[in-house]
């Protein structure tokens, strides 16, 4: 089974204003994705777009696989011009997956973020809190089927169209806040309460910190720009803590990153371990 | 044209390499080749050159380091490489595990760091080929590029050929006046073959930002938006110079690398199209085969520099 | 920034030349204007900018002449044109009707030609500017192009500055390693404005003829596939000089014209776009007024040359 | 009423193998197309294929415009992939037209110069002898409608797997040579006969040495490489003898040329005019 294959797009219709799901049926039996990873999708037919896109999988049944994603820029619009019937080349699944949750958790979804989250949320069903931030109640999508899969949604908009209005990490903040109160978890407990993220960089980072002042472990799905998805051109880095220098070197290379590949060792890191 | 029957033969020779055929890997578009071992059979290219390297470690470049323009992409990975003593320990035994010439790209900031970085590269067991990208900035020379300027490009090619006896293939820059003249620098230089051509400077600009995208500001373009500037380039350095010349920009098919070969270039390297397509060199491979067939030329050294031009 | 409402401005300046907005079109690309008039309201452009004249006709190259290339086009019509007498008879009568400054693009085989070509054109009713393409071969120096050669070039920019009072605008070529180096040639020579960039040079082969598609063999690669060049080359080019710097290559959209004036260019010439869009500049003058809306700036002029780079 | 328009595709499907007709539905009124004009055509989304393409108008009915096209290279190919409901920009009707037949006319067509010629021969009905020479039987299309439209269909396959084999200028010379022997026409009738041609080069060059001998005037179509259409960048010219250079200069300057634009002054030359 290789990870590079063609599919005919068996579905390509909007969510709604901003959201499309494309649905394509593989020309030969793939290999399974797991929640978090990633395929690149051909966007165009010849030259320009040049390169394939990344998009998180978001559904896999039937050997089917599904995306959902946000009309952003030119190979974006020009995937959505596509059609039932039309052939794209994949490549996937990419990268790592979520770690298994142990116990119920948390998942932190910023907009189009969802869709990378969705399949951890349906695979461990009813075990999700999902705080879900969006712009405007234009930018969210899949409620329906989220508020079956999901155990409790936290609902924020930046224009309060929808759910509360404010961010999502407040929301967050709150939620872990409570929590201590009610339960008083032991370390244990809340080491069990682990969260995903997958969203724009400040919400990542901002979550960042509510974790670690929780003491909570947090996964975090991180978006750069690709030109491969395979590990080869190393265009995707992200800055990770070079806990090797920190520590042979000591304080004064505390800070030191070394530049791991969101394709390969990503998309998902240890929110810890960022360099933002 | 004879038409003739019976097995084709693909093989080509680059200075004292062999070649099973000429397609080559574009160094920074293939890793240290683990990354394509699961698409395609390795020990089916004709070469594989990898990443650049420096005597030193590099970490690169803050991001944005890639993005799409039309055709093409500009990159600026600002050379991010694991150094050369890692590579020899920790990549090429992978690589040695392959019938293929294993092509090692590397680079300096200065003199000193290219001659030190050949020598190692040199002693090394399963480096066949190195391949010299002078497309950097000199450093002590108030960071002018090397391929740019004839005078450094001849001085920093005369020391890498005393410290290496492995065939030397430069890689020249097409921001240049006149390549001819700079491959005929190279030759002079002890050169034993050049790679033709290396990205062209370019930029997009954010306009709501009013920031280059790139953190970098300036990349390099690649992919077949430069396709035909790098064709007429490597016409221009064949007729300049009588060592062999590979040929690369904005190869995507068979057809594509059959212009460069046509056009002179003793072999091809595929870069971009790895991305789009991780089986491109196979595919550009078979395809090469298949016009032979058809053209019903048994040696694909019949095709090279076969262009006749138009009076 | 703080956001303005009311009239927005679009109108600069190249030397004397006032400009109502900053949208030209490109040399070659727009005939001498009467084919568009049945597309768009030529009153509404900056500038029109005509197709390349010489002293005495030229028929051009044979066919083919043009070939499309991945986001792009080669070409090389081999600069055909009527003439500057036919030029002043037949053509400049239709393009004085209307209240757009016309700039006339010439060139020539000699710095003799130049000249005569520079001082007939002044003369002329409604030439408002002379556009001085130098990408051409040297017929007396052994047919290098004046363009690629600092001294060519100062030589014949210093003879057609003495022959003319009109500003005078030199059109530089890609084809060079330092543009911000000919660009400082043609700023002391006497150059008030420069355009930035002329076609880089390219060549597609057929495979199966073995033949460069083009009867010229080479030609001259321009469309969105050279944008990003063009951008970087234009930013060069604002850097190395204080005269005003027209930017062209690849401009196909609003976008891509900003891209150039926030890289520094008070003007954008349109050409390949017209043959895909004869409406193009219109829709990129539109484009840019919505910006400055969007934007919230009321003076084009707070926009050119805005770029912040990446420390 | 714009030159310039979009248009809606409502059909874009395979005549036979190699062929394709496209059916388009303009956004707005548009100029009426005569016999021989043609239409520059959008065929991708993006930035490549990037110039539009030549097509001869094959039909217009009710506001509607078809063409015939055959699938050549990148662009006629990225166009075969589009489908219904796709938007495209036209411009068009663009160059000259086939000058008014005066009572019957000999049509000579070949391959896809079909497309060009058939607007002639439908509105002219039953008035058209129609020569048509193909590579092969699959080259030939159409052939239905046109029985109809033409008074006499003589056809020529180099391969013989269809109508004669042979070449349809060899056709065309036996006809005129018959007609002679018949009818021994005068000059006036012969003067009515007028020949009309749209094929490659070799077929139309042939066709000049035909009807100069048999001293029958012939409007051929012509094709060039196009950037656009309209005739600004000159890519598209052919060689006119200059007559002129040949009246003012003698005969030394018989053999001169100038350059004519195919689509401006084109795509219909008088044969006797066309330097080859
Ligand atoms: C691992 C991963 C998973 C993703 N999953 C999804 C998903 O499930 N659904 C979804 O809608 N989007 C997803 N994205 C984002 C998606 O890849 C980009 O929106 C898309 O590439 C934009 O392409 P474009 O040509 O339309 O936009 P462009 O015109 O190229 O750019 C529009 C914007 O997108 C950014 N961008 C461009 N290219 C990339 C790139 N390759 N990676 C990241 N950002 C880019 C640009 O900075 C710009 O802000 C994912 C990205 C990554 C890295
Ligand atoms: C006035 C005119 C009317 C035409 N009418 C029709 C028609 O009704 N139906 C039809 O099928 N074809 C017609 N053609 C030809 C059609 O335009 C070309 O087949 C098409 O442009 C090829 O584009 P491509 O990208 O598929 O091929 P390319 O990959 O661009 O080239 C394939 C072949 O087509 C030739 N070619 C490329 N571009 C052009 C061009 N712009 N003009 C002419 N030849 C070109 C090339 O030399 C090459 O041999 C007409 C051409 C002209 C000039
Ligand atoms: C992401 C990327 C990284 C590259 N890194 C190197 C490099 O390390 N050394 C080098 O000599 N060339 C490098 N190149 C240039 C390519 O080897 C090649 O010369 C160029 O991309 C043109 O070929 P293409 O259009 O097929 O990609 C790189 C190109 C890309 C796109
Ligand atoms: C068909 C064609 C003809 C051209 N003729 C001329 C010319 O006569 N003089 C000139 O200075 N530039 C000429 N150019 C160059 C353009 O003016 C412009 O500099 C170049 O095409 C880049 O812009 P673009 O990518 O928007 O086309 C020509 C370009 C094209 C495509
Ligand atoms: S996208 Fe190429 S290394 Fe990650
Ligand atoms: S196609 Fe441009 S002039 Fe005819």
């Amino acid at each position: 089974m290789s990870k590079f294959f063609t599919c005919e797009i068996v579905g390509n219709s909007g969510q709604n204003a901003n959201f499309k799901l494309l649905t394509l049926q593989p020309a030969s039996q793939i290999i399974a994705p797991k929640p978090g990873q990633f395929y690149m999708i051909q966007t165009g037919t010849a030259c320009d777009p040049l390169l394939k896109r990344p998009f998180s999988i978001y559904n896999f049944e039937q050997n089917h696989l599904s995306f959902l994603y946000r009309i952003r820029g030119k190979g974006t619009l020009s995937l959505s011009q596509l059609r039932e019937g039309d052939v794209l080349q994949v490549i996937g699944p990419l990268g790592n997956s979520y770690p298994e949750p142990d116990g119920d958790f948390i998942a932190v979804a910023g907009g189009i973020g969802i869709a990378s989250l969705l399949p951890l949320i349906r695979k461990y069903r009813q075990r999700a809190y999902l705080f879900y931030g969006a712009m405007n109640t234009g930018d969210l999508v899949m409620l329906e089927e989220t508020r079956e899969l999901a155990k409790e949604i936290f609902i924020t908009t930046d224009d309060g169209s929808d759910g509360q209005k404010g961010w999502i990490t407040h929301a967050v903040k709150d939620f872990l806040g409570e929590l201590k109160i009610a339960n008083q978890p032991s370390p244990r407990r809340k080491g069990a309460l682990s969260i995903y993220a997958c969203g724009p960089v400040p919400m990542l980072k901002a979550l960042s910190e509510i974790t670690r002042a929780a003491g909570l472990p947090c996964y975090a799905s991180m978006e750069e720009h690709m030109a491969c998805g395979i590990g080869a051109c190393l265009g995707c880095v992200v800055k990770i803590a070079d806990k090797r220098a920190s520590l042979q070197r000591g304080a004064e290379a505390a800070g030191q990153f070394i530049y791991k590949r969101v394709c390969k060792e990503g998309p998902i890191f240890n929110i810890e371990d960022i360099v933002w | 044209m004879v038409k003739r029957t019976g097995a084709r033969s693909l093989s080509v020779k680059i200075a004292s390499l062999k070649l099973k055929n000429p397609v080559m890997t574009a160094s920074g578009t293939f890793g240290y080749g683990e990354e394509y071992a699961e698409f395609i059979d390795l020990n089916r290219l004709g070469a594989i050159v990898v990443k650049g390297l420096s005597i030193t470690p590099r970490l690169g470049n803050p991001t944005p380091r890639v993005v799409e323009t039309p055709a093409g992409m500009l990159n600026a990975i600002g050379l991010q490489n694991i150094g050369v003593k890692a590579f020899v320990k920790d990549k090429l035994p992978f690589l040695r595990q392959f019938k293929v010439p294993v092509v090692a790209n590397f680079f300096g900031d200065t003199v000193h760091e290219y001659v030190s970085a050949a020598r190692e590269l040199s002693k090394a067991e399963g480096v066949n080929a190195l391949e010299m990208n002078i497309s950097c900035p000199n450093k002590q020379e108030g960071w002018i590029v090397f391929g740019t300027d004839p005078k450094s490009m001849d001085g920093v090619i005369t020391e890498v050929r005393k410290a290496t006896d492995l065939p030397l293939i430069v890689k020249l820059s097409p921001n240049v006046t006149d390549i001819g003249r700079m491959a005929r620098v190279a030759e002079n230089a002890g050169a034993d073959a050049l790679s033709v051509m290396n990205t062209i400077r370019g930029m997009v600009v954010d306009i709501r930002r009013r920031k280059p995208v790139l953190a970098n500001n300036t990349g390099g373009l690649s992919g077949p938006a430069i396709r035909p500037v790098a064709v007429q380039m490597v016409w221009d350095t064949c007729r300049a110079v009588s060592i062999p010349v590979i040929g690369m920009g904005g190869i995507m098919t068979a057809g594509d690398a059959l212009e460069f070969l046509i056009a002179g270039a003793v072999a091809i390297a595929v870069g971009t199209a790895n991305f789009v397509n991780p089986v491109a060199t196979l595919e550009i491979i078979e395809g090469i085969e298949k016009f032979l067939a058809e053209e019903g030329v048994s040696d694909i050294n019949d095709i090279i520099g076969s262009l006749r031009v138009n009076e």
